[in-house]
């Protein structure tokens, strides 16, 4: 609890939140990165397919999606039965991991989109150079297509971010609202409200938007700055 | 510079490309010097060098160079580790990386026991030492096409592959460049496949031509039997054209000596390299013809010769097909007026008239 | 020991200050999980792990037993809520029952009868009384008897039924703002929000006892300030 | 009402839902192509903090907005007074225009940053050329700069669409959830889903994302086979 | 065809973009024939271009067309009320359109009482009739520039921009695009500015020439004055040129005579279009001299001429300046060991010798 202009809050949500959409972000990236890579290298209509799949997320609704999660990711279901066979112990649910897995699947959009984008726009002809130069497939990701989509790469990391930031449906169905554990900043606002201690929830909001527009502001200042220009 | 026993590289390639078709049909090229792969565009040459890459993962066919085998059916040996080297029209630097770590790019990738050339020497070389730490954006189109080319070279490889690498550069930089690729060649002893349009750079640098049409090839001949033919896909630009090899002499007044048989043609510019034997290239349409050896004349070169043809041509004009007396052949073009005026007859001796001022090597 | 307990919007703060003293007087740390009833119900059929469940209504908490979750012993009732219309236009207080069937109002805000309690009671009062015809194109529901409670407090309806307990509360936007007609208790079913310790909370220490020191009188002292009447 | 599978299920919120997504989609096509194209044409500095401006609804938990949204629109507020004064009767919240005003907020960087996008990537010669062939600036744009970004306005309108199909927070708070008025799928979902009655929620999810997938596979599809190719 | 009063365009302007600061200087350029500006890459021709047409904003200065006010200051009159056309070097053509189209874009939005020119005449005289309901996407390159030629045409501009409209293409469409623009600006009278940096086109098309360097107007000159001085920039790339005017007579035994004082030029090829008078452009390095009038000589184009100046030039050679006996001067670039052969000195009369087959119209 910290008092800001005379105003009592509770800085766990806060905390909790970075935690949670640095998490998610990360795992984003890893895993959103060779999906949008493949996509991108995809011809086929199956791509069109794909790319729908990964847009749904947009349009469930965030408590829809969050109970179908709650029903799927349950410690009786397959999905954690499968994972206890790699001993896996504990729940998906209710918890920081739940948060965060809950959050990759809404966000899902937000980082595979802009990445296969800026993939697509890595010209063929400098990965033939670098195949010209004994780099393997590997290598060539590595070495030229991700630097030179440094860009999306910015992309993918705020819009996933911002989004997570502003999560509020999926965690609350998934997390459970328990508080130093899985209260995010957007519940706890939510909650004030409800509790009718709006001096509390006006202040968190305000501290939420100014932190995001600074946080979008340098990242779309980067954006423009350090851009690497290809071709 | 040693010198390296000659590879084959043989087979059949097979590429389609939406509506175009590869189709090479069988081919089997030794792979010495400069091989030109010429012909009209959208003829399929980019596909081919593609191809032989394995650059295009729907190639199909069979490929051997020397006893490695690099395609049979869809298996294909990737580009990775077939040794090549290729350099691209545009130059395809990366962006991301200043000129050094391009230059380094393949040479940190070499396995082991395959030394890269000598860095400072290629870089010397091809005259890039003053701009190894600027990025590649700040170059111009020249500059990025020399570190190209050392990048290619630095991995020493069994083959190198240039799609038109001149062709996105203005004058100036394609008489350098076109310089810098022959010296290269000659010190290197790499075998080249080089995609051009240009008859200029074929006679400049050719051993081999692959004349390829809607992705077959066409023919393969030596630039001499590519040039001996009239009709020649590569006289359609500027007519046609001869090369006459010689020894370089030292120079006097200015002039360059270059000595074939009896007959002796001065430049009036030469490389300084100390090379013994140069190509000289002549437009037919620079060649005139006179009777006598004519006196109080500007023209310095007099080669006397002897008519094998007499080729009519489009637009009144007239081919003349010469031997020089040490056997070598030239062409002459001139209006069919003067061929009357002059009574001209095949088998007649007379005197072919070329101003030093237009010859280059 | 430390307890989770699952707790309905609706008695967030009353819950909270019960918590306060019970932890001061005991040691025990309790973490309250605030939600939708319905929501709480579906977290705890999938898996969520709370101790104890304090539900809106009986319905929900009772088929926590069926599901085999809720310990049947446990269940009690632990408050009764208590509807009153309250509106900073009309003279609700004089003639509530006239307000009403005039209804030169635009909008008049109940929770969803469908899934909150203290709506369905509120539209079971109206029916009786016969004005429910007169205001029925007015209603607008909120998800809860917190949201309802917005509708009013910011404006957007100049009347609606309410929780006493939003009324009462001195942090209240409308705390001795405009008037409120408390309804008789005879008049509508009473609203009776019922409790239980979940399986998971079985061998809590800390459960067990806050469920008995719910029952004190300091503790009903608590309940009934926040405008709750208990059995 | 009607049947599918045995189940019954009111159609009203469906087509509600695509009433207001179809009226958002156009009005953010309306309002966001001159802001985008302003927007593409900035250079300086300010260009940075307007893109942040309007990603941040990205930010907001749509309760959290819906929230402010409620206050700010309010019948008694400074929005609805200024609307007064050009003749507007009624009442923003509440009502299918406070959905769609609502919509538009939550859906608007949805709309602006494709838009943007796709602007920016408009040739400065082709609007030169145009200029040399006496097309005034309006005439540019809609000659030369508009069908050139149709790919653009292609993703701006179906992220816009599908989003605001999938909008909850914000409908929620700002409609009141009055059936055949305001009750929109996501929140039809919900309610079942508070009720306990899991089949409708079931049947209404699966709808909705067929719905939607068929929708993004055609815009993707659309989207690879007729965009024109510049340059 | 009517014939038009020549307006002159006037004013200075300036123009920053980045770290290149455009700073014309006063400029008075007679709007008349085709105006080039040429200069080297870089030196601002496009900007400048540019600033005349209004289509960058920041331009500042002063412009007037004629009695018509264009810039003023920062108050500039927008580019689509300054009549003028332009044609891109990338053609720049509307992607989502025809052909048809494309040309009827401009044609659409004239202001009532202007009238577009014929629209089957002008795409009958550049060839592209037979394309107009194709997507400008299915067009070579030489196609597009057509079009765009075309597009512009139709609008009967005061003014006619062409920034580097043939750079982009190959030596055959460029040789067909050149000679349909001097037909096209001979036929319509439309006063030209050209961009170009290949002295061929300046050679061909100038009437005036605008040399630019780093940003300003270095000096404007006919094409006489720039071709008369022997360090002209325009002589960077082939070396010197001359340009010569005459009557074409009507063809003789396939050649084509065309007139000068007593002199008489054999040209091989010529444009059959019934013009009088031609231009002739000669290489300096393709005029051989000759003390005596020579005879059993294939080259039949004799010129007397007489030495008005020698120029030692670098690479042992000499251009010998000569004037014909009408008048006009011709270069002869020769070597200089040649020049000492024939004891060369200034007043001296002989002949210069140029193959019909090396000369174009
Ligand atoms: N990815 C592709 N998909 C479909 N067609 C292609 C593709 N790449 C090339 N083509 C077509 O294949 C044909 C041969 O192309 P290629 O680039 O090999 O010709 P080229 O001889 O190198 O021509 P140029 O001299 O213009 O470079 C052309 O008609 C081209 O349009
Ligand atoms: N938008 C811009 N921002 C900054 N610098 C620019 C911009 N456009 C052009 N320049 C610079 O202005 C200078 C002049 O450019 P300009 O295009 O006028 O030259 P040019 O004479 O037309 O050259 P070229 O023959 O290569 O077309 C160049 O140094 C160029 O880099
Ligand atoms: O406390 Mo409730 O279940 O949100 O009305
Ligand atoms: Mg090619
Ligand atoms: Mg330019």
């Amino acid at each position: 609890m910290v008092e800001i202009f005379g105003i009592a809050v509770s800085m766990d949500p806060i905390w909790l939140t970075l935690e949670v959409a640095g998490w998610t972000t990360l795992i984003l990236l890893l895993l959103g990165t060779p999906l949008a890579w493949w996509m991108a290298r995809l011809q086929s209509s199956s791509k069109i397919v794909l790319e729908a799949l990964v847009a749904l997320p947009l349009v469930l609704p965030p408590t829809v999606l969050g109970f179908y999660l709650l029903i799927i990711l349950n410690p009786n279901g397959y999905v954690t039965e499968f994972l206890r066979l790699f001993g896996f112990e504990g729940q998906l649910t209710f918890s920081k991991t739940g948060l965060i897995v809950g959050s990759v699947f809404y966000s899902l959009p937000f980082a595979v989109q802009p990445l296969m984008h800026a993939f697509e726009a890595v010209p063929q002809k400098l990965l033939d150079a670098a195949a010209t130069m004994r780099a393997n497939a590997f290598d060539r990701f590595f070495t030229i297509a991700m630097p030179l989509s440094q860009r999306g790469f910015l992309v993918a990391a705020t819009l996933t971010f911002a989004h997570t930031i502003g999560e509020f449906g999926v965690v609350l169905m998934l997390g459970g609202n328990v508080p130093g554990e899985t209260r995010m900043v957007s519940i706890d606002i939510f909650d004030h409200v409800e509790s009718l201690e709006y001096d509390q929830a006006h202040l968190l909001s305000a501290m939420m938007l100014i932190f995001s527009l600074c946080v979008l502001m340098l990242v779309y200042a980067l954006n423009r700055r350090f851009g690497v220009k290809v071709g | 510079m040693t010198e390296q026993t000659t590879h084959y590289l043989r087979g059949r390639l097979q590429l389609e490309l939406g509506n175009f078709k590869l189709e090479s049909g069988e081919f089997n090229l030794p792979m010495q010097g400069v091989t030109v792969l010429f012909g009209r565009s959208g003829s399929g040459k980019s596909t081919l060098l593609r191809a032989i890459s394995g650059l295009d993962k729907n190639t199909r066919g069979e490929l051997s160079f020397g006893d490695e085998l690099w395609q049979r059916g869809k298996k294909s040996l990737a580009t990775q580790k077939r040794h090549i080297g290729f350099v691209f029209q545009d130059a395809a630097l990366f962006p991301h990386m200043t000129v050094r770590q391009n230059l380094l790019y393949g040479v940190k990738r070499l396995p082991k026991g395959i030394e890269a050339a000598d860095f400072d020497e290629i870089v010397g070389r091809v005259g890039i030492a003053d701009k190894l730490d600027r990025g590649v954006n700040f170059l111009s189109g020249g500059e990025k096409q020399r570190v190209a080319i050392a990048r290619a070279l630095l991995l020493r490889p069994q083959i190198l592959c240039m799609d038109e690498p001149l062709s996105a550069l203005d004058w100036r930089s394609k008489a350098e460049m076109l310089t810098l690729i022959e010296e290269l060649v000659a010190a290197y002893q790499i075998p080249v496949l080089y995609i051009t349009h240009a008859p200029a750079e074929v006679e400049r640098l050719a051993q081999n031509i692959v004349f390829m049409k809607a992705g077959r090839i066409e023919r393969v001949e030596s630039l001499q039997e590519a040039l001996s033919r009239a009709d020649s896909p590569l006289f359609d630009d500027e007519g046609a054209v001869s090369v006459l090899q010689g020894r370089i002499e030292s120079e006097e007044r200015g002039l360059h000596p270059v000595v074939f048989g009896e007959n002796r043609l001065w430049l009036s510019e030469a490389s300084t390299a100390d090379k013994k034997t140069v190509r000289v290239r002549v437009l037919a349409k620079d060649v005139s013809l006179s009777l006598s050896d004519p006196e109080h004349l500007s023209i310095i070169n007099h080669l006397s010769a002897k008519i094998l043809e007499l080729i009519p041509e489009k637009k009144h004009r007239m081919l003349v097909r010469l031997q020089l007396n040490d056997g070598q052949k030239l062409f002459a073009e001139i209006t069919q007026f003067s061929a009357e005026r002059l009574g001209l007859e095949v088998g007649q001796e007379l005197f072919a008239l070329i101003k030093s001022v237009a010859l280059t090597e | 020991d430390t307890a989770k307990i699952a707790v309905a919007a609706n008695f967030t703060k009353t819950i909270e200050k019960i918590g306060e003293a019970f932890s001061q007087k005991t040691g025990h740390e309790l973490k309250f999980s605030f939600g939708p009833t319905g929501k709480l119900y579906a977290q705890i059929k999938n898996g969520a792990p709370y101790d104890a469940f304090f539900g809106a209504d009986e319905r929900r908490p009772l088929k926590t037993i069926d599901d085999g979750t809720g310990l049947k012993e446990s269940y009690f009732v632990y408050a009764q809520g208590q509807i009153a219309l309250y509106s900073d236009k009309y003279p609700v207080k004089e003639s509530p029952l006239q307000v009403l069937k005039e209804a030169k109002f635009n909008h008049l805000a109940i929770a969803n009868p469908k899934t909150a309690p203290y709506g369905e009671r509120a539209e079971a009062f109206m029916k009786s009384q016969g004005v429910y015809d007169a205001v029925k194109a007015k209603i607008v529901n909120g998800e809860s008897i917190a949201h309802a409670f917005q509708y009013v407090a910011t404006g957007n309806a100049e009347i609606g039924f309410v929780a006493l307990s939003q009324l009462v509360d001195p942090q209240s936007p409308v705390y001795e703002k405009g008037q409120y007609w408390i309804v008789p208790q005879q008049d509508y079913a009473p609203i009776k929000q019922g409790a239980l310790i979940l399986k998971r909370g079985a061998n809590n220490a800390a459960v067990k006892a806050f469920m008995e020191f719910i029952k004190t009188p300091a503790a009903l002292e608590i309940i009934h300030s926040y405008g709750y009447s208990t059995p």
